[in-house]
């Protein structure tokens, strides 16, 4: 099995999906340690790649990545703005001009996601951000790459939402959680949870049924 | 949550729109994407000043936008930083040659979407140098975050670099004042209140009614700690004490103090702040060789202030009172 | 009740020490009893402006004490209008024997405090003329009420009637010319969130969270009526279409427009409410030729606006563009 | 029977105290149709009338009141200060030098008072003023004059309570309640109110005890 541009095309919907569903969620996880904003940030941003995709449908994987960067990179603003922005583009660029992505070129463009953040954001594991939820997505991507992209996609959804979780208990070191020291513990970093909402989106585009996530 | 807005989205498009209107003679409004540059943009000759950063701390920035000051101001969502789409145009129509130099607060959104603006304007062939002002003392252990926030310091360094842009240094020299102005300068502030994002809803963080947040940022961001609410001279106490300890402010030492209104508190208690500092740096040996006391760096409606401390020396006093024509800092013109 | 101050009955003294200590340059603060002059005063050949009235409706009267407005500003208690014993000696201290303007606002205790102050100067050989404002269209029935309130007018009058006296205008020309700025000045307010005055400690009304008051003075009074909450446009709408019609506003008119916040608004909402009411003014075929935005004649941190709309003519625009140098307005010098 | 200087410091000392107590409740009132100070107001007012007293003893009711009205005037502000400053002032000057007060001149001075109000403030009665508990008090003082001073003082003090209680329905036509319109009924107002405290004050000062005042 191998995925396309209409999978791409049906994840990025999927997550403007999601990203309005969750809004209020994520504004709610902003409020309490950073500036309530995520959840709106990252609506108006998903909200703009569907136009520009409805506008310039995509040819390829790596196109449709590559104009949602676009749109994240102008719409969204804050931190996450650049960091998704920098993700998807090293993502589009890892996919080059293929049509169709095998398991190991899906595990291949997380990892070129997750690098980006960290070039731009210099964050580390266990700093409280995205790349907590990122890092060990592309760990199970990896590992599953030899099992197909619908493995890889439903092990990097599973490990996200699971790296989000296991921000709860962290002090944050990086963004503007970090600012609140000590009172950032206790609560998820609303970039994990984001980006675990997107991989989901991913592994749902590619018709994964994921377990219940976790809480 | 009750606010004179039309809807939460529109905010900030109509607010830029309102005030382009009021301030026509000063101001042009670029509606899409959003920027706002002075009148007479570019400046023949001139190194240009470029700030921005989410909105909802007016005036600040568009409010500093006109002559002896900013000549481009990029508003964002509420609390959101701008993107590169717009920070690059405004860059592009504020610069005659000369440079630009780009204004930025200490925070991880704002930083990477300067960045990103700064090397595409450089890629087109714009001399843009970044000014990173970081003057929050409230954050302390820098290594363990993302370092000091930029706070009520940027409104004295968009001052003093503006008017030495405007007597014609260059691009260097510019910055370097800028720099300078941002090493010399240190904040603390403090909410009684939280203020309530327009898109959220509800005020950014609760707090009861006898206590307060002490070391907040500008973003509605819940501070580094939560005491008892006190009479105002202590809070004052508790605000100043660091700034004038990380500044090393001594006998002798001239200075400006700025006590800066979060946008919900009355002009009367800021004057209040205003009396107990002005004793304690009397009491340091320390000269208030100039002042300002109103709303310049808000969060929306919070009610509480920040105390920002700039020690001067002649250059910083001379191009303080240099004239300045902007919506909301006018003098000398 | 959460407020940056020591002690409720020391708010007005601490808060016009602060001022006087941050704006030295400016005024000189007499303590007891408590008046603000200009630092110059009393200005030779120069007919005086004193104004005075309640504290808590800061800026108003101190910060617009100085060159091209008020000579003297006498604050009395918060809401509370000051006694003839602080009126009486302000008056003497800024006479330079040319007079002296009382502008006072229309409340049954400013009209009787400066009344029986105004008489005692007379008595002791002080040419004295009063000038009450009375621009509130809110108080419709002034046959049944102590008349229409002074309001956001007030600034208007001051700015005018004081660069007037500036340049040189006798007692009655000034005078003349304070009343006819108020008779073409209206104004109109609206609260969304009452206001505390510290000794009393509760807020001055209660209102749901759906509810705003149409009609409010600048004391913390309730309205003429209370109403669900509107979009911002629906409020301007509410508040200009009683200000233009009882001006009688219509095509070809020129105005200055002034959007004035209640302390506790942040500037962001001030501008969209200027904006619609520029729109509505364009509609009617009036021009804005002027403007003001911005927190002047406050009632402590009350949330809302009122708008003023002044009409024009050549020598109110002069006059309004001429030099003034006070804390609170600057410009020209 | 006849009233001394000893009686006019009593009610004045008595009065300061009554603002003390009904400090709140006065503000109470006027938050409800005004500005949220009369409380305050007639409070410091009548603390400074009363660290006037012990600086200069007077040595006549007359200058007792004139001394009252002087602190009052200067002290108070607002509306209250020089309609109160007033009363007191034509109070003193219709006592004379006198250093007895029979019935007779006492009510005449509260006439007095009353008129100075009125000349001052253009109310009439009905207008929700705190003439609506002079003029009644006036009445009734001037039918009891015959009977001493003791009568006099009871009789415009219960009137005055009834006075008072009787402005709850009206709609107020001076003074800052007037904005409020026809919003304005159903509360009392606190000139009224302060009135009524301060003839109670100088009943008591008269050793008259009063029934419970009307609620
Ligand atoms: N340096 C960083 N590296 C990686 N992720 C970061 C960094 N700084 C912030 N983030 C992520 O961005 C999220 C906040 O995004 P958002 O609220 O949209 O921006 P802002 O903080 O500017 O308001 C955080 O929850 C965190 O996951
Ligand atoms: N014109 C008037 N004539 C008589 N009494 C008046 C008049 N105007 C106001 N008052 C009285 O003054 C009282 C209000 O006093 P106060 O609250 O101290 O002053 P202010 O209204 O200036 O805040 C009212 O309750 C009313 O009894
Ligand atoms: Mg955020
Ligand atoms: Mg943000
Ligand atoms: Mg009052
Ligand atoms: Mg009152």
């Amino acid at each position: 099995m191998v995925l396309d541009v209409q999978w791409a095309i049906a994840w990025l919907t999927l997550s403007a999906k999601a990203m309005t569903e969750h809004r209020e969620e994520l504004i709610e996880l902003d409020r309490a340690i950073g500036d309530s904003d995520h959840g709106e940030n990252m609506d108006r941003g998903f909200q703009a790649v569907v136009a520009k995709l409805a506008e310039t449908p995509p040819e390829t994987p790596g196109a449709a990545l590559k104009l949602a960067a676009m749109a994240l990179m102008s719409k969204v603003g804050g931190a996450a703005g650049p960091l998704y922005g920098t993700a998807y583009l090293r993502a589009a660029t890892s996919m080059g001009d293929a049509t169709e992505l095998d398991g190991g070129a899906l595990a291949t463009a997380l990892e070129a996601a997750r690098d980006g953040i960290v070039a731009r954001g210099k964050a580390e594991l266990g700093d409280k951000t995205m790349v907590d939820a990122w890092s060990p997505a592309v760990e199970a991507a990896q590992a599953a790459a030899v099992d197909g992209p619908g493995p890889v996609l439903r092990a990097a959804a599973e490990a996200a939402a699971a790296g989000a979780v296991a921000t709860d208990p962290l002090v944050a070191r990086k963004g503007r959680a970090s600012y609140l020291g000590e009172r950032s513990a206790g609560h998820r970093d609303p970039g994990a949870a984001s980006t675990a909402l997107l991989l989901k989106a991913a592994a749902d585009a590619a018709g994964e049924t994921l377990p219940e996530s976790p809480e | 949550m009750k606010k004179l807005i039309n809807d939460p989205r529109s905010v900030v498009d109509e607010s830029v729109e309102g005030f382009g209107l009021a301030h026509a003679d000063i101001v042009t409004v670029h509606p899409e994407p959003k920027f706002v540059t002075r009148k007479d943009a570019p400046v023949q000759g001139k190194v240009a000043l470029v700030s921005g950063g989410g909105s909802g701390h007016e005036p600040l920035h568009a409010g500093f936008v006109g002559r002896g000051m900013l000549d481009a101001a990029v508003p964002g969502a509420v609390f959101t930083s701008p993107t590169p789409d717009q920070i690059l145009p405004a860059t592009a129509a504020v610069d005659s040659g000369a440079g630009v130099v780009h204004i930025v607060k200490n925070y991880t959104g704002d930083v990477l979407n300067f960045e990103t603006a700064a090397e595409m304007a450089q890629a087109e062939g714009i001399h843009v140098r970044s000014v990173l002002v970081n003057d929050d003392v409230a954050v302390e252990d820098s290594l363990y975050t993302a370092g000091r926030r930029g706070v009520g310091g940027t409104v004295l360094v968009e001052k003093i670099a503006g008017a030495a842009a405007e007597r014609g240094d260059t691009l260097e020299e510019v910055t370097a004042i800028a720099e300078r102005v941002n090493s010399n300068v240190r904040t603390m502030g403090v909410a009684l209140s939280a203020c309530t994002v327009p898109h959220a809803g509800t005020p950014s963080f609760d707090l009861a009614d006898d206590e307060i947040e002490i070391g907040i940022g500008i973003h509605g961001e819940p501070g580094r700690h939560r005491i008892s609410m006190e009479p105002a001279d202590a809070i004052t106490d508790r605000l100043l004490g660091p700034v004038l300890d990380d500044l090393g402010i001594q006998d002798g030492d001239k200075v400006l103090l700025f006590v800066n209104g979060m946008g919900g508190t009355p002009q009367s208690e800021l004057y209040i702040v205003y009396r107990r500092a002005a004793a304690i740096l009397q009491d340091r040996g320390a000269a208030i060789d100039r002042s300002l006391v109103g709303n310049f760096v808000t969060s929306l409606e919070m009610q509480g202030c920040s105390i920002s401390v700039l020690r001067l020396d002649d250059e910083f006093t001379d191009l303080w009172d240099a004239p300045v024509h902007t919506a909301a800092l006018r003098w000398g013109v």
